[in-house]
């Protein structure tokens, strides 16, 4: 059960038009290497979903400038200027979600959950188009799940089955996102034997990874 | 008016930082509300949460001692103290959501009366987002508005924001350079001016109805 | 019939082995289900999962090897392999609810033609709770139903369940000591019967209607 | 920030009528210590939120068995006779609840979230006046948050503060328990000092814990 594999291996995974789910946050967490390999595919009109669009040269913001995304649903676009110019001249559908919204959008899809009612975005133009419900005389929006294609993940150390352990915050979204697509893929910062993780450090239990390809030590490394 | 920026930025930073108290869990906004940090007093320990997932967040690393895997909210290297916790967004917006943050400081571009805030877009102009701010505003037990008092002489305190919400009246206290708001049932009461400034001066800055009561106090910073 | 008990467990779990593919991740109810585990076919690889917090489960331990620290689902003593992970609730069943187990093999009171399941409560008689049953039912891929035939001579499969229903129309897969039962949407077919059974019996002992294919085989054990 | 006090410390916070959330799966990471207390103290007309009432003469199921629970929410109580008995007595109220929805209304009452939509015991005697919605064509029940006064909680491994490692499979309900109630208070095998766990084996990070006890090594030890 020894799920690593050379890139190229699953480099014809990637199409045009898919739904991809990106973890990181500000790029810290992201797995650039994906990220570099999806560069060089040139996929275009991803859907991609994630918490915010980083930066125009580093994370996932590299394909938002590179111009093979046609929507993010994401937090936060202020950190790449490119995603708010190409969204203001119509290349570009952006659906902005509140970040606690977002995580259990797709946390939700991820756990077979038909939806959750969060407070947030009450009273606010977030609620547009969205079914209120009063529980106990509070006001909730009913937001709906989120899946996606393939699941592209950053495991700081990764043992050979998929189990995965975040080191700081570059957990993030990343163990949220690999319950919510039908692919799940981990580049790895370091793999190591089936065993040498506790079953307690499995932060991603393996049994939700397909594929495990061997990263860099981060971007700048 | 207090025409020094820094000066101004300082006043309400050192402001907020008397607001906390010993064991608190709270959440600083990106920009102003950062500053807080360095104006807690001696003796009250806080416990900073960062929403892409922290607790007990510490000061920035001395440079060339960043871990490109411990970074804040806004993507910028931290460290993190020995009693503190590294999780998921779903678990990190499970405790802001959850009532769990005590105290969170945000900036705004609109403040009312009615305690709404609008501080994540200017339809047509700046869309950076919300990230987590929609959350915090509804989950935080305290919300406390950190902000100059007008931006390029306009009122940013009004009557009724203009701008799209955040947050409709989740707001508790508004702190600016001039004076400290309580968000109250009946409006807006004055509570405290800075010590170089007048009720009337701060009245014609405000676009709101100010209740003015008998014991104003000089901000104590 | 096969008036020997253990016999008849036996067939039911060793037939069952059979429907588990490499790398599948696994759920067994307490009691006969648990046995499936010991016939699974040399060289195929299974990953069993407990819904009180492990994927990767492993065998029970050797008296006096006992880790207090590691139960299963009915609190009984357990081990772990190499490639488990342990977790909370929450998140074992988002693995079960979220369509991320494969197989689930559970015990029955009743089933019926419809795919209706009975097996949590007998209104004033015996009244256990539906632990996980209802979730793993509703969420595992296919779901099987390992019981012997009759109860007492009475049957168990049936037009339309009597007693309360774990979940409606879930149900994939019917197993007993006398023929395999696959649930569609035209009905019940029957699949495969026990070398020393006949349709007919199959049928006496069967309250359901049957739809009886041409090439039904002899259960291969 | 040292949290670790003498049991007396918290015997004053228990009366009669509360609710309580405790830790546990059939025992296993139950609080065996504060579950001592609370037959020392003979509090009354508890409501207790479990997984399951365990058994008479270990975890949770020896207050059941000593009559002081007016009420449980539960998924499970086959394993302790007397609970059956004091439910057909009418001496106790007994909630069942699919254990995959219990454990999420907990975590929504955690979490601020309104409620859930599960797909769980839909068309069973569990949809009963619950509110179904109907997302994309599938039927799901709305189920509510839950809450208590107190979680108590069993943590392997508990620094100073409260930062919570588990075992194995005694985390269960534990760490989601810790994010529902208004206070607090984990038993722990063992204490550490602040800074001997990683930030990353924070399973509950130590801002949601109250109080500490010291606990022994676990029911047979």
């Amino acid at each position: 059960m020894n799920k690593v594999v050379d890139i190229e291996k699953i480099k014809p995974f990637f199409k045009d038009g898919m739904t991809l789910m990106i973890g990181g946050f500000l790029a810290c967490g992201t797995p650039e290497k994906l990220i570099d390999m999806l560069l060089e595919l040139n996929v275009k009109d991803l859907t991609i979903i994630a918490n915010d669009t980083s930066f125009p040269d580093r994370g996932l913001g590299r394909l938002v400038v590179n111009g093979q995304v046609k929507k993010v649903i994401v937090s936060h676009i202020g950190t790449n200027p490119e995603t708010g110019r190409l969204m203001n001249e119509g290349k570009l559908e952006v659906e902005l979600c509140p970040q606690g919204t977002l995580i259990e959008r797709i946390r939700a899809g991820g756990s077979g959950l038909g939806g959750v009612l969060t407070p947030t975005g009450v009273g606010t133009i977030v609620e547009e188009g969205k079914q209120k419900l009063t529980i106990n005389g509070k006001e909730y929006l009913l937001e709906l799940p989120l899946r996606a294609d393939v699941a592209l993940i950053k495991g700081s150390i990764v043992d050979e089955f998929g189990n995965t352990f975040y080191k700081g915050t570059t957990r993030n979204f990343n163990p949220i996102i690999a319950f919510a697509a039908d692919t799940v893929i981990v580049e790895a910062e370091e793999i190591v034997k089936v065993g040498e993780l506790r079953p307690e450090d499995a932060m991603t239990p393996g049994v939700l990874v397909d594929y495990i390809i061997k990263g860099g030590e981060g971007f700048d490394s | 008016m207090i025409p020094n920026q820094e000066l101004a930025k300082e006043i309400i930073a050192k402001r907020i930082a008397k607001e906390l108290k010993d064991g608190q869990l709270v959440n600083l906004g990106i920009g102003l509300p950062t500053l807080v940090a360095n104006y807690v007093p001696e003796g009250v320990h806080i416990i900073f949460q960062s929403e892409n997932g922290m607790v007990g967040m510490g000061p920035a690393p001395e440079k060339g001692k960043e871990d490109k895997n411990i970074t804040n909210a806004g993507g910028m290297p931290v460290t993190i103290m020995p009693f503190g916790a590294f999780f998921d967004s779903a678990t990190s917006f499970a405790l802001i959501r959850g009532g769990h943050v005590d105290i969170t400081v945000l900036g705004a571009l609109e403040v009312d009366q009615e305690g709404n805030l609008a501080n994540w877009i200017i339809p047509g102009k700046m869309v950076p987002g919300m990230g987590g701010a929609m959350d915090l505003v509804v989950g935080a037990r305290k919300v406390i508005v950190a902000m100059q008092h007008t931006s390029k002489g306009q009122p940013k305190i009004l009557k009724k924001c203009r701008l799209p919400l955040t947050a409709k009246a989740e707001v508790n206290m508004i702190v600016t350079e001039l004076c400290v708001l309580e968000v109250t049932d009946k409006g807006l009461v004055l509570r405290e001016i800075y010590k170089d400034t007048t009720i009337d001066e701060v009245k014609s800055l405000t676009e709101a109805d100010l209740i003015i009561p008998e014991d104003i106090k000089i901000m104590d910073i």
